[in-house]
């Protein structure tokens, strides 16, 4: 017995030393990309955990965007993909594996922005630039400059839907329902409210301010409050699964106010689970295939047919298209695969055709463009309008 | 004997220390992460261990107790100026907003915060026992979490905390790694330790031997989640983010398997464990990743890793119950052929 | 706040009440005879929902063939489980039960994700259980009115058995002394068995019902619900099964009632469940219909 | 009709008993007697199964080995215990605690048949069949642990110590019903503290000391014998 | 003060049982006194009452003057007062010396801090503790096994380890549960002899239930003879032995009578 455990102690001091010493032996050390003929991208996504929907509808649209355009500078580009598991740590873990053991020259991700936040310190400290796809969290490009990315934020975002529904929804009175435990949609409330008591003038526009947390299914608690109030329009971004029962529930109570929300909702789940309740549900979001801003939109909508046969192309996984093209765009424009090269080029991106819009990225590092803002009818979206940033 | 001991330990403690210099030097930042990883999860399992293995009271509050530590670490080590920034949709209250101090008393503030709330939670709950008191801690772990999302004046709420200094190096995560298995190791083989193990093996016993259970249940218990404030504060200080969704209840079961995994009730089971599923959980990526082996391509699977370490808890509690070293502990001795008699003499 | 938005609340409390009733029934039925949380139950409930999903995604069954065959295969997977993690650690220390349990929770999880896929799934919902039916100003679904009723056919069907057949005594039996049970010559495990088949077997039910009524499927939707009932199944007494029903509604009940009354504290919800818990633990730990039970030095 | 040999039960480092045979023939009450933990319980827990006795041991019933059986399907070859302590099922009725006595048997008929004799014996039991076993007193529990063992319509009737915690008066009258039914033919085997009245009652009796027999002989033999009054007493 | 332990009048009701009615007793310092009866007396009871584990339903307990009814186990352990368990309830997976250790941990002055840190005074504490449990170990003849686990010694030594366990908590009064149960006569001869000299040794008092007459009968200069909680006889072993209710309470009613 004795033997057996000693023996086995040993052999597992031997391993742990081993793997994390070890590790590093199979890659041959060579500068980032000078004399290897191809250029490595890492990509940091929740596969995994509870993210791991956007995670993977972002991936879609990396992918795709890898095969129509594999090369840049006539090297190949290698696509290194790893979880994060929707866990922070591990996105840390994550983007530090990419830079050491990969050597990628530059980083895409993540849907969330906690993730986000956790694997950018580390790209930081490394030098290396990242691109997320779509966190619209303020906080993730902030006192970072080497984190860029593709989407707008949400303070935009929040703007964009309080200055639609007062606009052109004549809309006097709001409630909101938000997802306390999800930053995007505590965020996007608070910048819509702002917004629309600006709109307004009135400080007691909004009649209620209501939460629910990530993974209630039940919201008839917090619907039957507002129903009494009557607003004009329910705020309620959040998740699509939970937003889609949220407003099924609101139907059901006879809530007839207008339901609006964010990006998040463009998912194809959105419209299988909201069923007919989600009806002239109305979300702003990244782009519309119904008016393609750029040539690219199309390409994009067409060839993501094609590859994911029958699938509605969505947001993500265009922005996911995007972060991929800014990236190779500006790898092209540094000449060389040097990460600092590659950052310097990114932060000079200007007016760039994506398929989402026309991309332009400011001092922080994030997108300068138009919001697309849709709308459900027939079990469809449709696009009704384009808001600009000012 | 004893000299020849504390030499043995000695010397391994200065080449350990010499390893960690040359790592420090030597390895690049993502194995010097999972090497700092290692020293955190460390202590996490240790204090994980003092309450379920030696005390013997199944507690699954960790992940509450870390992020009281992290979030109390992260505003104590913010500067005033970051704060401000993240705290963009409701400020930070004061005197929060104003202070920053250095790591090391910020460090012990935290686990004395997360004591504090391990003592107040541990009156009421520790009144029940096995799986009750498992569920109840659950609870409370839970709780501290929503109570973090919702004070969004002091937390950030869902947003959670960016730009928190990055403080934790291998030698704050190992030194501490080391100075807690020092005062564990002198815990459990002093008096108390004999006292904590008496209740795990029959608290009836204990009592009537004139061990105050109550007291002794709630200072094992406050100890724990002293060590997982510090171990949360290390985390936070070395992701240099936190946000609620980080401690939800997988990170305790992270901990929780690297204690059943290296054995309830021994500390160098869990330092072992500790090692090796920190590594292993970023060694066991190659699972997830595509693989040609000849002609036939298999694509990765991602989200394998979890389903390995479920398998591997479920196959350790089945079949392995005593884990890699049971309530065994390391000794000297076993190199020695004397003390291995000595051994074989106690297992038969 | 108007009589008739307290109507309102109360039929909402009531429709999520029923839903916690229905899945505590299984829950206390596998805790009265084994007497340990089965951490997995939140697991069964998910895994139930897919099946009917690939039922009838892949077989095009009509729906209510679906929901048997989800029925018969969660009740097949619950034995399998049972034999597979909790059978060999029936002599063991309860806390290594626990730890399989958790371990069965988070292996489950975790394989539906690989399977599976993160993204959340529309679960079908046939139009017998959408239909509104409004009382003035008060609005209540269907589903509202076919859960209790469900709820009450299955807890008089449990307790039937539970109370007036052999089976059911051997089931008391065996959860009050093995040994003794053993020399009536009834064959425990075989009973434990088909109390796991049994309790699956209603957290199916449950599973299915929690679909229809918020149809959003996705490998972590049992976890909430599973920890939800387990506290309902505390407070009305665990082990026991009218307790089980009375503790559901309450919670259901009270949770809406809470964010109803309390606006401001509607982010507390869940938290407010815990501390339900914990005060009942504290205070009656046998819950409001459990027996006491008499712990021996 | 039951042959115990070499029997060896040991609890961790405890050796509880320690190598004994003996037999019980058709028909006979045979009784064990001797102080608390001297192995008589272990003995008979081994019997019915409830203890895996160590290798080498051999139990044998009706020409059958049962040594390493299941519990449950030793009971359905004939052998039923009354535990110790009576162990009634305390959140059922008196009926359902009959009921589970005979929860194997196949025979409606034969079962009601049955229930009505032990609601003979025990007219006490018929009056409270619809009450709970546990707010039965401690004789009617005693009583209704022997009727469920009967309801298995038993070959062999074991029992430890069916005096345990009860009045004299109370013992007596179990010890006249004990006679009653083996009457009716049925094989008794049975350990008791209450030396006196068990070997009366046997025809054939065990003595056990620290997991060994140290004497056996006819019941008469062992009523009169000093060494029981001494191993009892003390001198 | 001439009365060490004295219990006046107590009784126990478990629902609607009486478990123990109306026991008194009075202990000198340095007596041995004997507790018999049949199986499910309650005689168990008795002590779980008086070690606190127990609340009397009514009665009280004084133990040196001082009330003790309504003190936890631990308090009434310093106070003075040990025990042993009818079922063996050792620490079986701690070694020998450690559970003789845990004892005296509750004379222990050394805080938390001093003993995590192993500071000059706990250090100086422990080496007291270890070599008084040395010295308790080698008085019981268990010194030689002080490294084995506690659950791998022969049951003989466990019940002996058991009593030395309680002897660390420095008792003066030791309640002793079926000391002999399962021992076979050598064994209990030898009991006897130990438990003589215990007494003399550490100066204890000793209250002890017993099985084995043989024990009673040799070493307790009073016994107290209960049945179904009543007590029945008091008195030397001589008049118990010639009792007619203990003789009908331990061997039974004649049949035939």
């Amino acid at each position: 017995m004795n033997k057996k455990t000693l023996f086995m102690v040993m052999a597992v001091i031997l391993i742990g030393v081993f793997a994390i010493t070890g590790c590093g032996q199979q890659t041959e050390k060579s500068p980032a990309g000078t004399d290897s003929d191809v250029i490595k991208i890492g990509v940091y996504e929740p596969l995994t955990g509870a993210s791991a929907a956007g995670g993977q509808m972002t991936l879609e649209g990396i992918k795709l965007a890898n095969e129509m355009y594999p090369e840049v500078l006539g090297k190949k580009i290698e696509l290194v993909i790893e979880d994060n598991k929707t866990d922070k740590t591990e996105a840390a873990n994550a983007v530090s594996r990419l830079i050491e053991k990969h050597e990628v020259s530059a980083i895409i991700g993540s849907y969330g922005s906690s993730l986000s936040m956790g694997g950018g310190p580390v790209a930081r400290d490394a030098g290396v630039p990242v691109v997320g796809c779509s966190p619209t969290n303020p906080l993730v490009t902030l006192d970072n400059e080497y984190y860029f990315r593709v989407c707008f934020i949400d303070p935009f975002q929040g703007k964009v839907v309080a200055k639609y529904a007062y606009e052109s929804l004549g809309a006097k009175t709001a409630a909101i329902i938000m997802d306390a435990s999800n930053d995007y949609s505590v965020g996007l409330s608070n910048f819509f409210k702002k917004a629309f008591i600006e709109f307004t003038g009135d400080e007691n526009c909004i009649v209620a301010e209501l939460k629910y947390k990530t993974g209630d299914q039940d919201f008839t608690g917090q619907l039957t409050s507002i129903k009494e109030l009557k607003p004009d329009v329910v705020f309620a971004p959040g998740n699509y699964g939970e937003s889609a029962i949220l407003i099924k529930q609101a139907r059901e109570l006879g809530i007839e106010s207008v339901f609006m929300g964010g990006d998040t909702w463009e998912a194809p789940e959105f419209l299988d689970i909201g069923e007919a309740a989600v009806e002239g549900a109305i979300f702003s979001t990244h782009y519309t295939e119904e008016a393609p801003v750029t040539e690219v939109s199309g390409e994009f909508l067409k060839a993501f047919k094609e590859k994911y046969s029958g699938n509605e192309a969505n947001a993500f996984a265009a922005l996911g298209f995007d972060a991929y093209l800014v990236v190779r765009d500006a790898i092209e424009r540094a000449g060389s695969a040097d990460p600092q090269a590659i950052r310097d080029a990114l932060a000079e991106t200007k007016g760039f055709k994506g398929a989402t819009g026309i991309i332009t990225l400011d001092e922080n590092g994030d997108a300068e463009k138009s919001a697309v803002i849709k709308k459900v009818e027939g079990g469809k979206f449709v696009f009704v309008g384009v808001v600009d940033p000012e | 004997m004893w000299n020849k001991k504390n030499l043995y330990t000695g010397i391994s403690l200065i080449l350990f220390i010499i390893f960690i210099y040359w790592a420090d030097n030597n390895l690049d930042p993502y194995k010097m992460r999972i090497l700092i990883l290692c020293g955190i999860y460390v202590i996490l399992a240790l204090s994980l261990n003092l309450v379920n293995g030696f005390t013997g009271l199944f507690s699954l509050g960790t992940a509450g107790f870390m992020a009281v530590g992290a979030y109390t670490c992260a505003l104590l080590t913010m500067s005033p100026e970051m704060k401000e920034m993240a705290f963009f949709l409701e400020p930070l209250i004061w005197p929060l907003n104003q202070i920053q101090i250095p790591f090391l008393p910020a460090l012990i503030i935290s686990g004395l915060v997360s004591a504090v709330i391990g003592f107040l939670i541990a009156f009421p709950v520790l009144r029940l026992k096995g799986d009750y008191l498992a569920i109840a801690t659950l609870g409370f772990s839970e709780i501290l979490r929503v109570v973090i999302i919702n004070a969004q004046s002091i937390t950030n709420g869902a947003l959670g905390l960016k730009g928190i200094p990055k403080y934790t190096t291998v030698y704050w995560s190992w030194g501490l790694a080391l100075l807690t298995i020092y005062l564990m190791v002198n815990l459990i083989n002093s008096s108390y330790g004999r006292a904590l193990r008496a209740i795990r093996e029959d608290e009836t016993a204990a009592q009537v031997m004139g061990i105050n259970l109550f007291y002794h249940k709630i200072t094992a218990f406050t100890i724990s989640a002293f060590l997982a404030g510090i171990g949360g504060a290390l985390q936070g200080n070395l992701i240099r983010t936190v946000d609620p969704t980080m401690y939800v209840f997988q990170l305790t079961f992270q901990i929780l398997l690297i204690v059943v995994l290296g054995g309830i009730g021994s500390i160098t089971g869990s330092v072992i464990a500790a090692v090796i599923i920190t590594v292993l959980m970023e060694a066991l990526r190659v699972v997830e990743s595509p693989m040609t082996i000849g002609p036939l391509h298999i694509p990765g699977i991602s989200g394998m890793r979890m389903v390995v370490f479920s398998l591997l808890l479920m196959v350790v509690i089945l079949f392995y119950q005593q884990g890699f070293m049971g309530q065994r502990e390391f000794s000297w001795d076993w190199l020695s052929r004397k003390g291995r008699d000595n051994e074989q003499t106690i297992g038969s | 706040m108007n009589f008739q938005l307290f109507l309102q609340n109360l039929a909402n409390g009531i429709s999520l009440g029923s839903l916690y009733a229905l899945i505590a029934i299984g829950y206390t039925m596998v805790y009265g005879i084994l007497r340990f949380i089965n951490f997995a139950h939140g697991e069964i409930i998910m895994l139930a929902t897919y099946f009917v999903y690939f039922g009838i995604l892949i077989f095009s069954m009509p729906w209510w063939l679906a929901f048997i065959f989800s029925i018969i295969l969660t009740s097949l997977l619950g034995m399998g489980i049972e034999k597979v993690a909790y059978k060999p650690l029936r002599d063991s220390p309860r806390i290594s039960i626990l730890i399989s349990a958790i371990g069965v929770s988070f292996l489950i999880q975790n394989l539906s994700l690989v399977i599976f896929g993160g993204r959340p799934k529309a679960f079908c919902q046939p139009s017998i259980f959408t239909k509104m039916v409004t009382f003035g100003n008060v609005k209540i679904t269907s589903i509202t009115f076919i859960t209790p009723i469900i709820a009450g056919i299955l807890l008089y069907f449990v307790t039937y058995l539970v109370n007036n057949t052999k089976t059911g005594m051997a089931m008391r039996a065996t959860a009050k002394d093995f040994d003794t049970a053993k020399l009536m010559g009834i064959d425990i495990d075989k009973i434990i068995s088909l109390t796991f088949t049994l309790g699956s077997a209603l957290a199916a039910v449950g599973g299915i019902m929690w679909g229809l009524r918020y149809p959003q499927i996705h490998p972590f939707i049992g976890t909430m619900p599973g920890l939800k009932c387990f506290i309902a199944a505390v407070v009305g007494g665990i082990g026991n099964i009218p307790g089980a029903v009375l503790g559901g509604f309450m919670l259901g009940i009270m949770e809406i009632m809470l964010v109803a009354f309390l606006p401001g504290l509607t982010g507390y919800r869940d938290a407010f469940a815990f501390v339900l818990l914990i005060i009942i633990l504290l205070v009656r730990p046998t819950g409001i219909l459990g027996e006491k039970i008499a712990e021996k030095v | 009709m039951l042959k115990v040999k070499d029997l060896n039960i040991r609890y961790g480092g405890i050796h509880a008993v320690r190598g004994i045979s003996f037999e019980v023939s058709e028909g006979e009450i045979v009784a064990m007697i001797g102080a608390n933990g001297a192995g008589k319980s272990s003995t008979l827990r081994a019997i019915c199964g409830l203890v895996k006795p160590e290798k080498g041991s051999s139990i044998n019933f009706l020409g059958k080995d049962l040594t390493s059986a299941e519990t449950n399907q030793i009971v359905r070859q004939g052998i039923t215990m009354v535990p110790e302590g009576r162990r009634v099922f305390p959140d059922l009725t008196v009926r359902e605690n009959l009921i589970l006595g005979s929860y194997f048997r196949k025979d409606p008929q034969g079962i009601k048949e049955d229930m009505d004799w032990v609601y003979e014996i025990f007219p006490r039991l018929k009056e409270r069949r619809e009450q709970l076993a546990g707010t039965l007193s401690g004789g009617e529990q005693q009583m209704l642990a022997l009727g469920r063992a009967l309801m298995s319509r038993p070959k062999l009737l074991m029992m430890d110590e069916p005096s345990l915690g009860l009045a004299p008066i109370l013992v007596k009258e179990i010890f006249e019903i004990l006679k009653d039914i083996h009457k009716q033919g049925v094989t008794m085997l049975l350990i008791e503290q209450n030396a006196r009245m068990a070997l009366q009652l046997a025809h054939y009796g065990y003595v056990l000391e620290t997991g060994s027999i140290i004497l056996e002989g006819t019941g008469e033999e062992l009523a009169i014998s000093e060494m029981v009054k001494k191993a009892y007493l003390g001198e | 003060m001439n009365k060490l332990l004295e219990v006046e009048d107590i009784s126990i009701k478990f629902g609607g049982l009486t478990a123990v009615q109306n026991f008194s007793l009075d202990l000198k310092p340095g007596e041995i006194v004997g507790l018999i009866g049949p199986n499910g007396a309650g005689k168990t009871t008795v002590f779980n009452i008086i070690t606190g584990i127990y609340k009397p339903t009514s009665g009280k307990i004084f133990f040196k003057g001082e009330d003790i009814t309504f003190l936890r186990p631990d308090q009434i352990t310093k106070m003075g007062i040990a025990r042993t368990f009818q079922n063996i309830r050792l620490f079986t997976n701690l070694p020998v010396i450690e559970n003789v250790l845990v004892g005296q941990h509750l004379r222990l002055k050394s805080s938390w801090f001093n003993a995590s840190f192993n500071t000059r005074s706990y250090r100086k504490e422990e080496k007291e503790m270890r070599e008084r449990a040395f010295k308790l170990l080698e008085d019981v003849g268990l010194y030689e096994m002080r490294n084995e686990k506690a659950g791998s010694l022969p049951y003989g030594q466990q019940r002996r380890l058991e009593i030395a366990r309680a002897l660390a908590t420095n008792p003066e009064l030791v309640l002793l549960d079926e000391p002999a149960a399962g021992m076979s006569p050598q064994e209990s001869q030898e009991l006897m002899e130990f438990i003589r000299e215990i007494r003399e040794r550490f100066k204890v008092t000793i209250f002890m239930i017993e099985h084995h007459m043989r024990v009673v009968m040799g070493i307790c200069e009073r016994i107290k003879v209960i049945d179904h909680g009543v007590t029945i006889a008091h008195g030397t072993p001589n008049e118990i032995q010639n009792n007619d209710r203990v003789i009908e309470a331990y061997l039974g009613v004649d049949l035939n009578a």
